[in-house]
């Protein structure tokens, strides 16, 4: 469970969230949505332990969050993975796409990765009908190469093909971007996933691909999902039930 | 007064414009500005001419000096005043000896005035000073300013010179007008400036550029000069010597035959046609041949003579070894001959004799170092040196060389120890007969030159870079130290040329 | 059609040939020729002074007749180890220091940029002067001095740049993504600060040698008749005036032509670390 | 008459040991008082044909075709493609062409306020000072938002600054590329409504989304892009009711409010675009002829494809009756 | 604007405990330095000057005694405003730099300035036209005259513009013949030395300004400035110089030092009576009267240096503001 209780933020003197509460139910997909410029993102930031908030409290699987940024936990950190939304912002511009998928990877260690390639299984049994094969069994070989091929095989899913890898962000375009840092989010299968309007520029197509990879990653794993999305259609399609944040940081939870 | 280099003609203005490398530290002669005449501002009791006789300035004539030798009485000019007006008299001059000489003051000169006991005024024209112990050379020493009684150390205090002090900007200049009320007459130039640009290519060339009237330049750097019109370069001859000073407790330069070889393999005049652009004369004594005390004998070639130093070492048993450099009972002719690594004159210079030492299998190893490091290694190593006065010749020398400054500060540093010497030097401070003293230096000169206590190399000429044409100015003999004196002591009496 | 104009590739491989090229002839020249001709520093030639360049000596010689192309070699050699050995030091300091101070932050920060500025209250000149004085001179010394003081440049711009990058939101997704506190230094944040780090390099090779002339001339850093670059400068000031142009012109361009040489280099270097002139070359 | 003609319009990026086809063979005409809005599939070369159009490529793309820009102000047409700096910067961009960028918040610059690069915009575009509140309060901006720097701008605000800025110039030409990404439904509505206006004042709208729905609302003409091409062009019901181009369907049918499944299979590698049809591989209706590339035809140069769909709701007709035809 | 406050009153905090340390340090270092002060305030005479005539000015200016009680005693009188006798001038501390302070502060002043505005311009320009010709003339130019002692540089402009064209005057304060100081005299007295110590100065400003320049001109946000169809100088200095001037803030307060450096070796060479010329003299003379009060002169130009540095950055980078600078 993924809980954030009388979340407040400001900036400056500007409240932005004013005791605003969210849990996130394992297996569940949460919407969220609301006007533009409520705080929907600076909400996911606190729930992804980013952002400190003025006061409140977040808890990860019941274990309180007391730390935040750099300072909070590791393994909390990557517990919770957050897509941002806006993909140019969100990579660093010297990496390639495929070292941005891989980056959380290298950073946990490969120890770590195989135990998250093993905790996930068949990472790349996908919706998106590639056919490509996952390699279920992890810690065997290399460490090395068993990233490398994760790191294909979930950004088949995604549906980036072989020769964007390659690029930088500045050679790709936005969608692909996008589908990049989903792949980037889930590569460390975490147990909760906040997809900040992740599928607002993509083409219907790829928006039905990506929610279906997240839903086919949340049915396997039994991982939480919140959605944030001003797409009420999309959310009625997506979500279990949709918390609608209010002007002014008011959460009017509607399940 | 800038005029434009182009410009060739005499100065217009009336203000005249020198430039020095070194900023005045004061113009206090108490605390040590110009005691060897020379000043501006200040007179001394006695004056040096350009020949280097003594003349009466604030004395009306010649001490006299008792037979002991230990009482030396002057009496007053008559009428003269200070710049603010009061008149002289021996108060002022008793006044200035002895804050000079008040350790309080820590005045940088009082050591030059270590045989004054004390100074007395017993009227108003009358200066007596008592000393320790006779000391000839006094004479020499009175050209220090005289300033008015009760004249605090900070500061510029009055004095009676040709020029009075205007002010000081400081890293800049100070400026001096004319005193038209002078003893010995008013100046032709009315304003006297001088400047400060420590570096010579700096001061070369705003010399060049017009800025300055009058400068002192090395000889390389003022050759461009020569050819210029309107600018007249004067070559003065100094007493200004660069020689190198050897350890004499250490094995190989404590050797006899080693300094000789040296001496011998050393192309002095090598070194004054390249290193000094011409503009000195080869040195193998600390006299130079202008000054009436030098002893003829003490000379030499100004070629090197190789054969003749090989043979000093063969001789003496230094064998070349199979580098070449020779070896004495399993030791190597080897030493290091430091030189102040700031000056580019003594690294050329020590290059140089390096350079023709090892023509003779002698390995000298040249070191650059700061002052600072070269005075704990003085007793060690071999220095290069400069010094020299064109004065009495019992200034410095006799700290040099007598066994009684072995190993204090920069007197004789290398522990030169020869009580012939010695007794000659200390024959000639005492003696107020000038033939005896003359006698007793002659045979100090041949002794340190048979000793090779030293290895003289050369004896600069300084250059003056003067732009117009002048009546007045007349070369004499430098010293080592040449602030406003040398071309500059006579300034009051220079004319433009009709 | 484009905005920014694209060079000409030729142009381009020009400067890369000349850079290339210029750093090969000095590097053999600086390997092979000390073998081969020995230079004996203390000796001089004061009959052959001053001569303008000729076949014996292609560079002429210097003011006491020593050959100014077999100094400027043996120079490049001293100066050249000695420029960039403190460059390199003075670079990974200040790198360091401003990485920790900028990403760490807080009273870490404040109390290394107050040091930093304490460092920087004597000039460096003084300082140089202080600290090889208090060591002997030797070129250890003088990078030492060299390097201890000039840091503080790099850190300063290491750290501002740290602290414009760290809030930028990649930086936050690198963390959201489990990423160690080293690790977003060393993959996230140094690449962005290379450009500058590179730069602050090539820059500082030739400060330090000027460094050392100061020193020297001081009698604080090398010995100054040691053939270095340096030293040869210094003593090569007057021919402004005397007219022997050669004894400064040579180590001038000794020194000249690798710093360009280097920085052309680091100029091709930076373009491939910039991923969008990279792409832009295709390179 | 202001009127953009583009025709075969190709970009390639040139990279390391690849070409990438970004756009090919581009033809399309957009006139004042229309909107075309641009569909497709995420990669297919829709936002590199926006920046095509003003010059904006980076330096390893090649531009070739032509897009001829005729106005009637004087001043005679300009062809786009090649064109000087100097006559794109001072005659083209921002006053007859305005671009709302895909990503509003990189394409601010960071270290100043929103309000003061409006401002700047407005000025240098000869237009009053008062204009910048007023473009905000058209897309929905507080004005107190345009004080905010960059970073502090939410999402949504940024695009509206985005949306806001590129009617500085009032261009008669808008090239808005996912102008309503991050917005909320009313100011989605706000936003199409904005454009609509805009054509309706005689102005032109180039409109890239994923939003269908909103397309069908503002835009008069609807091009389906895939894989560099333009595959399907016509007007903005038709296509949507009834679309001939099957990656059309596909992309129609994928809307969260229809099946909301998406097109099976990957989209191909723009660097290796096969010699045919490159949908073919996703496609249903493949056969031989699909190795040949279809070319815009079909009577009213819709489709490009060999095996349209039938005009008629739903019922697929013959691929090969329809050739014939 | 409160954050820039909070900072100074940090700074202001700060300050007076790192003056206090870096007086101590000097103290520290003069003691430590081999230099021989009696022997440097002799200067020539320190040669024919006994060694008890030296050892007599050891014990008048007390620097026999304890390291710690000559610390004291100096800092005592310090704070009570007396600042001592400067060794090397002979002269009190507090005349010898208000006789050249204003000096230095207007010539580096107007040298700051200068290689401010120049080397922002001249940087850009080279980012923008990179790879021409004007770029490699500038950078090429920049890198070279990193490469030059600015002891020539300075040797190189008097020859040019005071004896080829004698447009200038070669050096000094004023004219040397002249016995008042005339603001125009001193302007054209100080043409030289101030463009030179500006151009010495310059080339990491430049060269950082067209690198981070080059870096920014690749932004989307230079890309999205250029689609509105903004002027090509509005694109170059409001977006890609206005977000490049992170570094080159930064580089101010950072080569605060280096400055000095170049105030200290262009003074001599011109013959400039400032206050950075008489550091050098105090350093190796160990004058610690007079060090002591140049280096807190120092120290509070680079404080000062650096907090404008800082403030303009946090006004220059509103990302850096958020987060805060101590
Ligand atoms: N770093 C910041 N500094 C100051 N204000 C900020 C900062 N980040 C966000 N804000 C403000 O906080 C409010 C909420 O922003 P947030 O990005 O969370 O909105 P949102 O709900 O995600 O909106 P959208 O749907 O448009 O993305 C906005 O008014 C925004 O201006
Ligand atoms: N600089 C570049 N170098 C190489 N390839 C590039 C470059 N820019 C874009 N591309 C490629 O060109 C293709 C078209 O990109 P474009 O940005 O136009 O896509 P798009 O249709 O706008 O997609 P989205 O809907 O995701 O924004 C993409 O496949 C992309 O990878
Ligand atoms: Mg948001
Ligand atoms: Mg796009
Ligand atoms: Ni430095």
């Amino acid at each position: 469970m993924l809980e954030a209780r009388d979340i407040t933020v400001r900036y400056g003197s500007r409240t932005v969230l004013d005791r605003v509460s969210l849990t996130v139910e394992p297996g569940a997909v949460l919407g969220l949505g609301g006007p533009s410029g409520c705080g929907k993102s600076t909400l996911a930031r606190v729930m992804a332990m980013m952002l400190r908030p003025r006061s409140g409290s977040v808890a990860v699987d019941g274990r309180p969050v007391s730390r935040w940024r750099q300072r909070a936990p590791r393994e909390l950190r990557t517990r919770v993975a957050l897509i941002y939304q806006q993909p140019r912002l969100a990579v660093d511009p010297r990496l390639t796409l495929r070292e941005i998928v891989a980056e959380p990877l290298a950073a946990a260690g490969t120890a770590a990765a195989g135990t998250a390639a093993a905790g996930t299984g068949t990472a790349g049994t996908g919706t998106a009908g590639t056919g490509t094969a996952g390699t279920g069994t992890a810690g065997t070989g290399t460490a090395g190469t068993a990233d490398a091929e994760r790191v294909a095989a979930l950004a088949a899913e995604v549906g980036l093909t072989g020769d964007l890898l390659t690029r930088r962000p500045h050679e790709v375009s936005d969608g692909q971007l996008q589908r990049a840092c989903v792949a980037r989010a889930l590569i460390l299968s975490p147990g909760y996933l906040i997809c900040d309007e992740m599928t607002t520029m993509l083409d219907a197509s790829t928006q039905a691909h990506l929610v279906r990879v997240v839903n086919a990653y949340r049915e396997r794993t039994g991982a939480g999902v919140l959605a944030i999305s001003h797409d009420a259609v999309l959310l009625g399609r997506w979500a279990d039930g949709v918390a609608e944040l209010g002007q002014g940081g008011k959460a009017a939870v509607s399940v | 007064a800038p005029t434009p280099p182009a410009g060739s003609a005499p100065q217009q203005d009336d203000t005249f414009v020198i430039a020095l490398s070194a900023e005045f530290e004061s113009l206090n002669p108490m605390l040590g500005y110009s005691p060897d005449g020379g000043s501006l501002i200040y007179d001394g009791l006695m004056s040096r001419a350009a020949d280097l006789s003594m003349q009466p300035a604030l004395a009306s004539a010649a001490p006299t000096t008792a037979e002991d030798g230990k009482t030396v009485t002057f009496t007053l000019r008559d009428g003269v005043k200070f710049h603010d007006g009061r008149p002289l008299t021996s108060a002022d001059v008793e006044y200035t000896y002895e804050t000079m000489l008040d350790p309080k003051s820590s005045s940088p000169i009082a050591g030059d005035y270590a045989a004054i006991k004390e100074v007395e005024a017993p009227d108003a024209t009358t200066v007596v000073f008592k000393l320790a112990y006779p000391y000839a050379p006094l004479v020499q020493r009175t050209t220090l300013g005289i300033v008015p009684k009760g004249s605090p150390l900070e500061g510029t205090p009055p004095g009676t010179g040709p020029y009075r002090f205007g002010a000081w900007t400081p890293g800049d200049k100070v400026t001096f007008s004319a005193n038209a009320e002078y003893w010995g007459g008013a100046p032709a130039i009315k304003n006297v400036v001088v400047a400060f640009a420590e570096d010579d290519n700096v001061r070369a060339t705003r010399m060049k550029a017009g800025e300055f009237d009058a400068t002192i330049l090395p000889p390389k750097v003022a050759a461009p000069f020569r050819t210029e019109t309107g600018v007249k370069v004067y070559d003065v001859a100094s007493a200004d010597y660069r020689g190198i000073m050897f350890p004499m407790k250490e094995p190989v330069t404590g050797d006899l035959a080693v300094r000789k070889a040296f001496s011998l393999a050393m192309d002095r005049q090598a070194m004054v046609d390249t290193i000094l652009a011409g503009a000195g004369v080869p040195a193998f004594g600390p006299l130079p041949t202008e000054s009436e005390w030098n002893n003829p004998e003490v000379t030499g070639a100004g070629a090197s003579d190789t054969a003749a130093a090989g043979k000093v070492l063969d001789e003496a048993g230094w064998k070349p070894g199979p580098d070449g450099v020779r070896v004495k009972d399993g030791k190597r002719a080897e030493f290091t001959l430091m030189y102040p690594a700031g000056d580019s004159l003594r690294k050329e210079l020590a290059l140089a004799a390096a350079s023709d030492a090892t023509k003779v299998g002698l390995d000298v190893k040249p070191a650059g170092l700061d002052w600072d490091a070269i005075e704990p290694r003085m007793s060690k190593d071999a220095l290069m040196m400069g010094w020299g006065s064109p004065f009495d010749p019992d200034y410095i020398n006799y700290e040099l060389f007598h066994s009684k400054y072995a190993g204090k500060g920069y007197f004789n540093p290398g522990l030169y120890d020869n009580p012939k010497v010695d007794e000659a030097l200390d024959k000639a401070r005492e003696s107020g007969d000038k033939a005896t003293r003359k006698a007793a230096y002659a045979e100090f000169q041949k002794l340190i030159f048979d000793d090779h206590t030293w290895s003289f190399l050369v004896f600069l000429k300084h250059v003056y870079v003067v732009r117009g044409d002048w009546v007045g100015p007349t070369p004499g003999v430098d010293a080592h130290e040449h602030a406003t004196g040398g071309l500059f002591r006579d300034l009051h009496t220079w004319k433009p040329a009709a | 059609m484009t905005s920014v104009a694209l060079p000409q590739a030729g142009r381009r491989r020009r400067s890369l040939v000349f850079a290339v090229a210029t750093l090969v002839v000095l590097g053999l020249a600086v390997l092979l020729v000390p073998p081969i001709v020995q230079l004996d520093e203390r000796i001089v030639d004061l009959r052959s002074a001053g001569l303008p360049p000729s076949l014996s000596h292609p560079l002429g010689t210097d003011e006491v007749g020593r050959d100014v192309l077999l100094r400027s070699i043996y120079g490049l050699r001293v100066s050249f180890t000695v420029g960039m050995v403190a460059s390199l030091v003075s670079i990974t300091i200040g790198g360091l220091v401003g990485l920790v101070a900028g990403s760490v932050g807080g009273t870490v920060d404040r109390v290394l940029m107050r040091v930093l500025d304490g460092f920087n209250s004597i000039p460096h000149l003084l300082l140089g002067i202080f600290i090889v004085a208090m060591f002997s001179p030797s070129p250890v010394a003088v990078v030492v001095s060299v390097g201890v003081t000039h840091w503080t440049t790099t850190a300063r711009i290491v750290r501002s740049e740290v602290l414009s990058l760290r809030s930028r939101p990649f930086i936050e997704a690198a963390i959201s993504g489990g990423a160690s506190r080293a690790r977003v230094l060393r993959r996230h944040l140094l690449p962005h600060l290379f450009p500058h780090l590179i730069l602050a390099t090539v820059l500082m090779i030739p400060h330090a040698i000027w460094h050392e002339t100061a020193l020297s001339f001081l009698g604080l850093g090398l010995p100054p008749h040691m053939a270095s670059l340096g030293n040869m400068i210094s003593d090569g000031q007057r021919s402004l005036l005397t007219g022997d142009w050669w004894a400064s012109l040579a180590p001038g361009l000794f020194i000249v032509l690798p710093t360009l040489a280097v920085a052309l280099l680091a100029n091709h270097l930076r373009d491939r670390l910039n991923p969008r002139r990279r792409s832009e070359l295709s390179l | 008459m202001n009127r953009l003609t583009v025709e075969n319009l190709s970009v390639s990026f040139r990279i390391p040991g690849a070409v990438v086809r970004a756009v090919s063979e581009a033809s399309f005409t957009v006139r004042p008082g229309r909107c075309l809005a641009l569909v497709g599939e995420s990669g297919c070369g829709k936002s590199v044909l926006a920046h095509a159009l003003l010059g904006l490529l980076p330096g390893n793309a090649e531009a070739s075709g032509s897009a001829v820009l005729s106005q009637s102000g004087g001043g005679g047409d300009v062809e786009l493609i090649g064109a000087s700096e100097r006559t794109l910067a001072g005659r083209v961009r921002g006053r007859a062409i305005g671009l709302i960028p895909q990503s509003p918040a990189t394409h601010l610059t960071p270290v100043r306020t929103a309000r003061a690069q409006m401002q700047e915009a407005v000025r240098e575009m000869g237009r009053p000072p008062g204009t910048a509140d007023e473009l905000a309060e058209k897309f929905g901006l507080s004005p107190a938002d345009l004080d905010k720097y960059p970073h502090e701008l939410s999402g949504g605000m940024a695009q509206r600054v985005a949306n806001a800025m590129a009617l500085a110039g009032d261009p008669w030409l808008l090239l808005a590329d996912e102008p309503t990404t991050g917005l909320d439904r009313d100011l989605v509505d706000r936003a199409m409504g904005a454009l609509r206006a805009l054509c309706d004042e005689g102005r032109a709208v180039l409109l890239i989304t994923h939003d269908l729905r909103a397309a069908e609302r503002v835009a008069d003409d609807l091009a389906v892009m895939y894989a560099s091409r333009i595959v399907e062009l016509g007007p903005v019901r038709e296509v949507l009711d009834r679309p001939r181009h099957p990656y059309s369907a596909g992309l129609v049918d994928a809307q969260p409010d229809r099946a909301f499944v998406p097109v099976p299979g990957m989209p191909p590698e723009l660097t290796a675009l096969p010699d045919g049809c490159a949908f073919a591989p996703r496609c249903g209706h493949r056969t031989d002829a699909c190795d040949v590339r279809p070319a815009r035809g079909g009577g009213d140069g819709r489709v490009a494809c060999h095996h349209p769909l039938a005009v008629q709701d739903g019922v697929q007709e013959d691929a090969k009756e329809d050739s014939r035809a | 604007m409160r954050v820039i406050l909070r900072m100074v009153a940090w700074r202001v905090a700060f300050a007076v405990p790192l003056l206090l340390i870096v007086t101590v340090g000097m103290f520290a270092l003069a003691k430590a330095s081999p230099f021989d002060p009696v022997r440097q305030y002799l200067g020539d005479r320190a040669m024919v000057t006994a060694p008890e005539v030296m050892e007599r000015i050891r014990e008048n200016w007390g620097i026999d005694r304890p390291v710690l009680e000559q610390f004291t005693a100096w800092l005592g009188n310090f704070l009570q405003g007396d600042y001592g006798e400067s060794r090397t001038f002979h002269r009190p501390v507090a005349e010898v730099i208000m006789d050249r302070l204003p000096w230095t502060l207007l010539a580096t002043g107007c040298a700051i300035v200068l290689m401010l505005v120049g080397s922002l311009i001249v940087g850009t320009i080279a980012a923008w036209r990179r790879d021409s010709w004007v770029d490699r003339v500038i950078s090429g130019g920049a890198f070279a005259n990193e490469s030059v002692p600015v002891f020539w540089l300075g040797l190189l402009a008097m020859w040019v513009f005071a004896v080829q064209l004698g447009w200038l005057p070669a050096g000094g304060l004023t004219d040397p013949a002249s016995t008042t100081v005339d603001p125009l005299d001193v302007a054209h007295h100080m043409v030289l030395p101030v463009l030179v110590l500006a151009v010495s100065q310059s080339s990491w400003l430049v060269l950082f300004v067209r690198e981070s320049v080059i870096g920014t001109l690749r932004e989307d946000y230079v890309i999205g400035a250029r689609a509105r169809g903004l002027r090509e100088r509005t694109v170059l200095v409001r977006h890609a110089l206005r977000s490049a001037l992170l570094p080159f803030l930064t580089l101010l307060g950072a080569r605060m030092p280096e400055l000095v450096t170049g105030a200290i070796l262009v003074e001599s060479v011109f013959s400039w009576p400032g206050v950075a010329s008489a550091s050098v003299q105090a350093a190796l003379a160990v004058d610690f009267p007079l060090l002591a009060v140049t280096t807190l002169l120092g120290t509070l130009a680079v404080l000062g240096g650096n907090l404008l540095a800082d403030i303009g950055y946090t006004i220059a980078d509103p990302r850096v503001r958020t987060l805060g600078v101590g």
